[in-house]
């Protein structure tokens, strides 16, 4: 695993509001020996807002990105943000598919692009080049008690056309990589409810409304904490839940962690480079409880010893009972 | 060779887009063209009348007619000159008015281009040789694929007709899909008293041989004679000696084995009667869930049957049966509820399947009539239906209407409130398709009287809210969004063709649509038949259909087979392929690619070996010609020197 | 309401520029309400998504582009997802969005603004300025103090850049913007 | 042939009579218009058209040839159609070796209902084979 | 290998079938032709070199006996395809396989000697080969006479043999670069190819030598290019007559080609007529992933089929 070298289109939201994504990102790819490389000079892909003016426009900001990676030669470029996932997927297939389309997208450029680049989610990269096994292998460290609803948010994975990864409507991808590092994950209906992230400045009721939504939903299926893979649901999860405790009269405190930060816990990466306290819902509990593996085995050893004693205190109890029995039939 | 040549007006039809004077000129021009007029309607009776004077009078021996296209009145034409004594082959038609005059803006143009088109019929006709049909036996017993509501009814009319019937059925009892219903829409009677009595007159009847839990291995031969070859599945206890008394069924350990009577809405046992009704009343082992399969050990069922038919050795077994037509009444699937993630694909145990609320609603189902969720075995008091779950959905490859949801759906709703008088439905619909006698009546009575909420917009997804499912659909009347907490939610899931239904045509050489369900020859005036001749459709294999619907077609299916049986002999069609003996250098390429078998091996006497091709089976494609390197072996009636003539009358360098 | 004059207002070049510019068919849409259904946005639409598609089709133009939804629609995808007709309703969205800015009919402003304050930043440093774009947004908007309240918290975290990050190709990026400015002008 | 008009060419289309020849007379009487260059020859299946018959038009004057089948898995013949998919492959890929414009031709599926499509594939074809002119040359034909 | 072995083998073969085919000096040093082994006194009659070019197994169709046949690598493949066609009885055919390094064209030798009269011809051990004519000695390497086929000889080794004379060799020749001159001929215009098939064409007089000499061309007597029943060409000399006597022959072996070669061989006007062939082998190839005579339980392309043609697209017009 360790030869193979992605190049890392960050995005702009990793460098601000999302960097601690950015830190933890890092730092697993790291543990795990995948090499990443950043593009030099890259530019904002464009999203949300380009696609709103002209398609062609909107792909060539991203195209542009695409031309500076198609020359670092990895073939693979890996995007820990969906939304610029879904921007530079979208510019790649349109241009790979239709050469009209392609031939108006780069004469917007000053290099055109050809086409050989394949964009993946950092999601992707780890669970289906990386393996579960590999994942797993590197765990040092248990966070019990904690369970988690991951949310993936609406262009993860959708439409399939674009994204194809994972289930469009169930999908599973931040489910198996949790549960590889011995995370508890909840079953939960609103891992694709789109919380309104792209409005969060312009239209903050509205915004307010369907992260409530999420966040009720998440906290009802039993979760006590919520892990994302998206800059911008993050954002609006965890900065907004004062916001939304005001305007919706409710009292969340569910710690918002991209699902990097919590597979780096288990690494026993320190909180610090995994950017923890940038979370403005505050994570330290979850921090707290973590032990090593080897303490949660003593743990369970203990707890296991525990119940196999009452089981025959009980079996007892009952053999005695049993006895008093016959005895009083044959009395 | 003296041609004759006919050129219809069909009123204004060509004559106003084709100067058809002037094509008769050119006609009479051509080489082998001994005569050549124009006729306002050649199909009419004083029409044929003049072609058949003509004959006479001009002493002709082919003719042509250029009219309509030939699968209009190639028929009505062939009689014409045969009554005038001339070989029914000695017939062609040139297309000029399908092909020509409707479709051509340009007097000019179309009139040059009839001219061509005739003179190709020409070309042709003068190639053409005498063709005469030959007669055979038919074997007078027919093969019903298939014991749901339609094959029983097609194998009960035949057999009242006199004719010995030999009904295959795939699963251990007959009655199909109609079985698993509880009532019936409109008139809310009971399924299983209806259908019951004509189980046991399939059982009953002297006529009917039925082979339950059979499938069809093989089928050659072809109408009049057909060989099928029947593989009888192992049901590890024997039926001669099994009196379905249930003791196995009821001692058995194994309880969680998969009720596919019941759609797994409750387990069943591993040796098991489907259900009390069933026929044959007998007793089979499923080998997934036997403990004596999967474990190697128990042998319960075999301790305590009084009659000792448990054999856990037993094999499947092929038998032959001989007959002379076929009916194929193979019935239909259900889509798969996992097509659906947005519903939970099945994850969710209170989100069931039509037929499977069906069983729950069944007295005789698992439940006893009683209506429970399947999760908690509680009373729903919100059921909400989903209408068009898969069908119309481009998107999972169904674009058609599953026929009779609509109407089951206004059914289940009037029996939910039936059971559960506190209970309100929902119905998630896009259109109301009740089209049936006392159908719309039905749909508006489960609103008016039964209070069902019909909803109009699809479910766009369902999810668990602690112990409810929250259904999100859009009501698009309202033009809102709307949300239904229920206890319960009925998908109205997409029928498709029957599992397997692609390789049992695939037997039987009849053709099937995209969807799997088997294509007629006419979809408005041969309904029930196929292109095979002998093989008939009855009931939801030719696409879905309600059991109204399925019983008509098992009646008319019988009534093509006794219509076919009520000779003794069949005409074969003459254009078939014929082998030159002395050309052929018997390669056999046309064996290998024939697509009905009917090519054999003939040794000649001093040893040569040809090709030889059995009449009867050949349906007259061609393929075989179309291989033969050497042409030796010709279809009739387009052999290479018809079509050469055709080619050569228009490309002419 | 009025009575709706279906042979005056049916714009059928309209129903053509945006089944060409979206490379959809609206005439496949059978009015299910699937879209509508899985649709988060739609209690905060004027018209939901299944009645855009319906005006589309008997060519509502007026209507449409000047209709909030087209600008409340986040391309969350889910009614592309689900539609049983495998339309890409979001691509319809857009369309109608690029449709709308293209003749300046825009409903919702402040979602404009607020596009456009972003994509400003984009080309004049290459990269998204978050602080820059907020503070554009706001003074253009009139909004002064919208999400005022979160500022802190973000400050508190050091997650905010007072200044730009620029890169050394944003005159490139700026290209991008003139090169297409210059293509829409020579086309109209 | 002297009475083809100069604007027309000469196209031969052998078409299936279940499938293609009923979508033709769906097409027909439906009404859609049509250029009039074609000439159809009916055959029971198309996988009774041996390529040879393609390539004798095709040298003996013909500027295009079509075929038309049943859709695959729609065969009346059940694996006509299959058959000829192979051979007509071959042969479409065989004809520019020989210095033949493989766009001379076509080969394509219609369904009895499909007059439309019918209608579309005529229309198209005849532009096409108008574009690309006469096959053969003046000189060639008085050979 | 040494021809002693190869009499041995013959020797045995001879127990159990009623002819071997073999190859015996010809009329002239530079000819070998086939012989017919009934007797063990004929066997040292057979030779074995370069000059045996004849592919023997196109008489095992016409045979009715048992028979045991000597075949190199490319002849192998005819009886490889002749099972698969179901047009002989294996059990009646003794292969004699010869690991071949090489046949000369005659047409070549005698261009390089310009038609004069042949005393004598010898092989050296490093791959020359020797004429002797009334002007002297010629030298020619091996290699600059073979036939086309030899320069992208796949299969050296016969692919079936019972046995072999010899070691196994195997093939030292670039497998992608077996239709390259096919290849390189298709990027030709159209109006370039079309005018290079009516000049080869137009040479045709139409003997029908390729056709006879073609060991997949079963219909002997048959062949439809005579007869009128069916009539697809007529008896007139002109070019399009030819050209589809050509495409008769082509799309006959279309997918059964072995390409031996013995078609060019045969052609007195030395018209590239396998050219055609081996461009539809180059396609069957593409889209079936088929070569015909090299295993024995395939099938021939054109006489099946797949519901689903992975490599055939639907064209759009």
């Amino acid at each position: 695993m360790a030869e193979k070298e992605y190049a890392y289109y960050t995005g702009c939201s990793l460098e601000g509001t999302a960097v601690e994504y950015d830190m933890s990102m890092r730092q697993v790819f790291k543990a795990l020996g995948v090499g990443i490389i950043e593009p030099e000079d890259w530019s904002c892909c464009g999203s949300t807002p380009a696609h709103t003016v002209d398609r062609v426009f909107a792909a060539a900001l991203a195209a542009r990105n695409l031309t500076i990676i198609e020359k670092m030669g990895t073939g693979i470029v890996t995007v820990p943000c969906p939304s610029c996932l879904s921007v530079l997927k979208r510019a790649h297939l349109g241009m790979t598919q239709d050469e009209s389309f392609r031939n108006e997208v780069n004469e917007l450029l000053d290099e055109p692009y050809e086409g050989g680049v394949v964009p993946k989610s950092t999601l992707q990269v780890m669970l289906e080049d990386v393996g579960l096994d590999a994942i797993a292998s590197k765990v040092t460290h248990a966070l019990p008690g904690l369970v988690v609803a991951p949310y993936y948010g609406c262009i993860l994975t959708r439409p399939p056309e674009i994204a194809q990864f994972d289930d469009p409507e169930n999908p599973v991808s931040m489910d198996k990589i949790l549960e590889a590092v011995g995370v508890k994950v909840a079953d939960y209906a609103f891992k694709l409810e789109c919380c309104g992230a792209a409005f969060g400045v312009p239209k903050r009721d509205m915004v307010n409304r369907l992260t409530y939504r999420v966040l009720s939903m998440a906290l009802e299926a039993g979760a006590n904490c919520i892990a994302v893979a998206c800059p911008l649901c993050q954002q609006n999860l965890d900065l907004r839940q004062g916001q939304v405790n005001s305007t919706m009269g409710s009292s969340f405190n569910l710690p918002i962690l991209y699902f990097s930060q919590i597979v780096g816990l288990t690494y026993g990466l320190s909180p610090k480079e995994l950017g923890m306290d940038k979370l403005v819902v505050s994570a330290d509990d979850i921090v707290r409880s973590r032990i090593t593996i080897e303490e949660l085995a003593q743990r369970e050893a203990n707890a296991k010893a525990a119940e196999a004693e009452a089981k025959a205190a009980e079996k007892l109890k009952k053999a005695k009972a049993k006895e008093e029995d016959t005895k009083t039939e044959e009395t | 060779m003296r041609v004759g040549v006919f050129i219809c007006h069909c009123g204004s039809n060509i004559a106003g887009t084709v100067d058809v004077a002037r094509a008769a000129a050119e006609l009479r021009k051509v080489p082998g063209v001994a005569f050549a007029t124009n006729y306002m309607y050649t199909c009419s009776e004083p029409g044929q009348d003049e072609i058949k004077q003509a004959i006479k009078r001009e002493n002709l021996d082919r003719i042509v007619v250029a009219a309509c296209s030939p699968r209009m009145h190639e028929l009505t034409f062939r009689r014409t000159i045969e009554k005038a004594g001339l070989n029914r082959y000695f017939l062609e038609m040139a297309n000029i008015r399908e092909h020509i005059s409707w479709v051509g803006l340009d007097k000019e143009a179309n009139t040059i281009k009839a001219i061509e088109t005739i003179k190709m019929a020409v070309a042709k006709v003068m190639q053409n040789k005498p063709l005469y049909s030959s007669s055979f036996k038919i074997n007078k017993r027919v093969l019903v694929i298939g014991g749901g509501v339609a094959g029983m009814q097609a194998a009960l009319d035949c057999g009242d007709g006199g004719l010995e019937v030999v009904l295959v059925e795939k699963s251990p009892s007959v009655g199909g899909m109609m079985a698993r219903l509880d009532k019936t829409f409109p008139t809310i009677d009971c399924s299983i008293c209806i259908l019951g009595p004509k189980m046991v007159d399939v059982a009953q009847h002297d006529k009917i041989k039925l082979y339950a839990y059979s499938e069809i291995e093989d089928i050659k031969g072809y109408v009049g004679n057909y060989e099928v070859k029947i593989r009888k599945k192992a049901t590890y206890v024997d039926w001669t000696k099994c009196t379905g008394c249930g003791l196995c069924m009821e001692k058995c350990p194994s309880k969680n084995s998969y009720d596919y009577f019941n759609f797994g809405v409750a387990p069943t046992k591993a040796i098991n009667i489907p259900f009390p009704q069933a026929i044959p009343k007998k007793a089979k082992i499923d080998p997934d869930f036997c403990r004596q399969f999967t474990k190697g050990k128990c042998g319960v069922c075999a301790k305590i049957c009084p009659t000792g038919a448990i054999n856990y050795e037993m094999q499947d077994e092929i038998v032959t049966e001989e007959v002379g037509a076929i009916v194929v009444a193979s019935g239909y699937g259900l889509i798969d509820m996992d097509k659906f993630p947005e519903y939970g694909g099945g994850r969710y145990p209170d989100v069931i399947t039509g037929i499977q609320y069906e069983r729950l609603l069944n007295a005789s189902g698992p439940t006893e009539g009683h209506i429970v969720r399947p999760s908690d075995h509680t009373e729903p008091k919100t059921v909400v239906f989903v209408s068009c779950a898969g069908s119309r959905d481009k998107s999972l490859g169904i674009p058609y209407c599953s026929n009779f949801c609509c109407m089951y759906i206004a059914k289940q709703a009037i029996l939910t409130k039936d059971h559960i008088p506190d209970s309100q439905s929902y119905v998630f619909y896009m259109d109301i398709r009740s089209p049936g006698k006392g159908y719309d009546e039905f749909t508006r009575r489960a609103q008016e009287d039964y209070g069902a909420k019909y909803v109009r917009g699809r479910v766009s997804r369902i999810y668990p809210k602690g112990k409810k499912l929250v259904v999100v659909g859009a009501d698009t009347l309202l033009g809102t969004q709307v949300e239904v907490e229920a206890d319960l939610v009925v998908l109205a899931t997409a029928v498709t063709a029957a599992p397997g239904a692609a390789q049992l045509a695939e037997k039987l050489h009849i053709s099937y649509d995209t969807f799997g369900f088997y294509v007629e020859s006419h979809p408005k005036l041969r309904p029930v038949e196929t292109n095979t001749s002998g093989v008939f459709l009855a009931g939801a294999a030719q696409g879905p259909k309600d059991i109204p619907a399925s019983v008509g077609q098992g009646s008319a299916a019988a009534a093509k087979v006794l219509a076919l049986f009520s000779k003794d002999m069949l005409e074969s069609d003459p254009a078939v392929a014929k082998v030159n003996e002395n050309t052929c250098v018997g390669c056999l390429k046309c064996k290998l690619t024939c697509p009905f078998g009917a090519i054999q091996e003939k040794e000649l006497r001093g040893g040569k070996i040809v090709a030889s091709v059995i009449e009867t089976v050949c349906a007259g494609c061609g393929v075989c010609t179309s291989t033969c390197p050497c042409g030796a072996i010709q279809l009739s009636h387009f052999t290479d020197n018809q079509l050469l003539a055709e080619v050569n009358a228009i490309c002419q360098k | 309401m009025d009575t709706l004059n279906l042979t005056k207002s049916l714009n059928l070049s309209f129903i053509e520029q945006v089944s060409k510019e979206s490379g959809q068919n609206p005439s496949l849409c059978y009015q299910c309400g699937n879209c509508t259904a899985g649709c988060p946005y739609t209690h905060f639409f004027d018209y939901p998504v299944s009645q855009i598609m319906r005006l589309l089709q008997t060519g509502q133009r007026d209507t449409i582009l000047s209709s909030k939804a087209i600008w409340l629609c986040a391309t969350c995808e889910t009614c592309t997802t689900r539609c049983p007709c495998e339309i890409d309703v979001a691509m319809i969205m857009d369309t109608l969005r690029i449709i709308a800015r293209r003749e300046n009919k825009v409903s919702e402003k402040d979602v404009k603004l607020f596009y456009d304050s972003f994509l400003n930043s984009m080309k004049e440093h290459g990269r998204l300025f978050e602080v820059g774009t907020l503070l554009s947004y706001n003074l253009r908007s009139g909004n002064f103090f919208a999400d005022a309240d979160l500022g802190p918290k973000v400050l508190e975290k050091g997650k905010i850049h007072f200044l730009p990050r620029k890169i050394k190709g944003r005159d490139k990026v700026a290209k991008i913007f003139t090169r297409f400015q210059e293509k829409a002008k020579k086309h109209g | 042939m002297s009475e083809v008009g100069p604007k027309e060419l000469r196209i031969v289309g052998f078409l299936c009579n279940w499938c293609s020849y009923g979508g033709a007379d769906t097409a027909g009487v439906s009404r859609f218009k049509q250029p009039t260059d074609l000439r159809i020859i009916r055959v029971p299946c198309s996988g009774r058209v041996d390529p040879l018959f393609v390539v004798k038009a095709l040298l003996n004057g013909a500027d295009g040839v079509l075929v038309s089948g049943c859709h695959p898995r729609d065969c009346h013949y059940s694996d006509g159609n299959f058959y000829a998919r192979r051979r007509l492959e071959m042969l479409k890929r065989l004809l520019p070796f020989l210095g033949i414009d493989d766009k001379r031709f076509h080969y394509t599926w219609i369904s009895a209902s499909e007059g439309q499509r019918w209608q579309q594939t005529v229309t198209d074809f005849t532009k096409q084979i108008h574009k690309l002119g006469p096959l053969h040359s003046g000189k060639e034909a008085q050979q | 290998m040494s021809l002693d072995k190869l009499k041995q083998i013959i020797t045995d073969v001879m127990k159990e079938v009623d002819v071997v085919i073999g190859y015996k000096q010809g009329f002239d040093p530079l000819h070998a032709t086939p012989c017919f082994i009934t007797k063990p006194e004929q066997v040292d009659q057979v030779i074995w070199n370069p000059l045996c070019v004849q592919n023997l197994a196109s008489y095992l169709t016409s045979l009715k006996k048992k028979v045991g046949v000597i075949v190199k690598g490319c002849d192998s493949r005819t009886i490889v395809q002749f099972m698969q066609e179901g047009l002989i009885d294996r059990s009646k055919v003794v292969v004699i396989g010869i690991p071949c390094t090489g046949v000369v064209s005659v047409r070549k030798v005698l261009e390089k000697v310009k038609h004069e009269p042949i005393e004598e011809v010898k092989f050296s051990d490093d791959g020359m080969v020797i004429v002797k004519t009334p002007s002297g000695e010629t030298k020619m390497a091996l290699s600059e006479v073979a036939p086309d086929k030899c320069e992208t000889c796949q299969y050296p080794t016969p692919v079936l043999y019972d046995h072999l004379a010899g070691e196994p060799i195997t093939s030292t020749k670039d497998p992608q670069s077996v239709f390259k001159d096919i290849e390189e001929f298709d990027k030709k215009s159209l109006e370039e190819k079309k005018a290079y098939w009516e000049k080869e064409f137009d040479r045709c007089i139409r003997c029908y030598a390729c056709r006879n000499a073609c060991p997949m061309c079963v219909c002997q007597d048959s062949c439809i290019a005579e007869s009128r029943e069916p009539h697809w060409v007529s008896q007139k000399s002109n070019l399009t007559e030819k050209m589809m006597f050509h495409m008769i022959h082509a799309l006959h072996l279309a997918g059964r080609c072995v390409e031996c070669g013995e078609c060019e061989r045969a052609c007195p006007m030395g018209i590239p007529v396998n050219k055609l062939k081996r461009k539809i082998n180059s396609d069957m190839k593409v889209l079936f992933g088929y070569e015909p005579g090299v295993k024995p339980e395939d099938k021939p392309p054109m006489f099946t089929f797949s519901v689903e043609e992975k490599n055939i697209e639907e064209h759009k017009l």
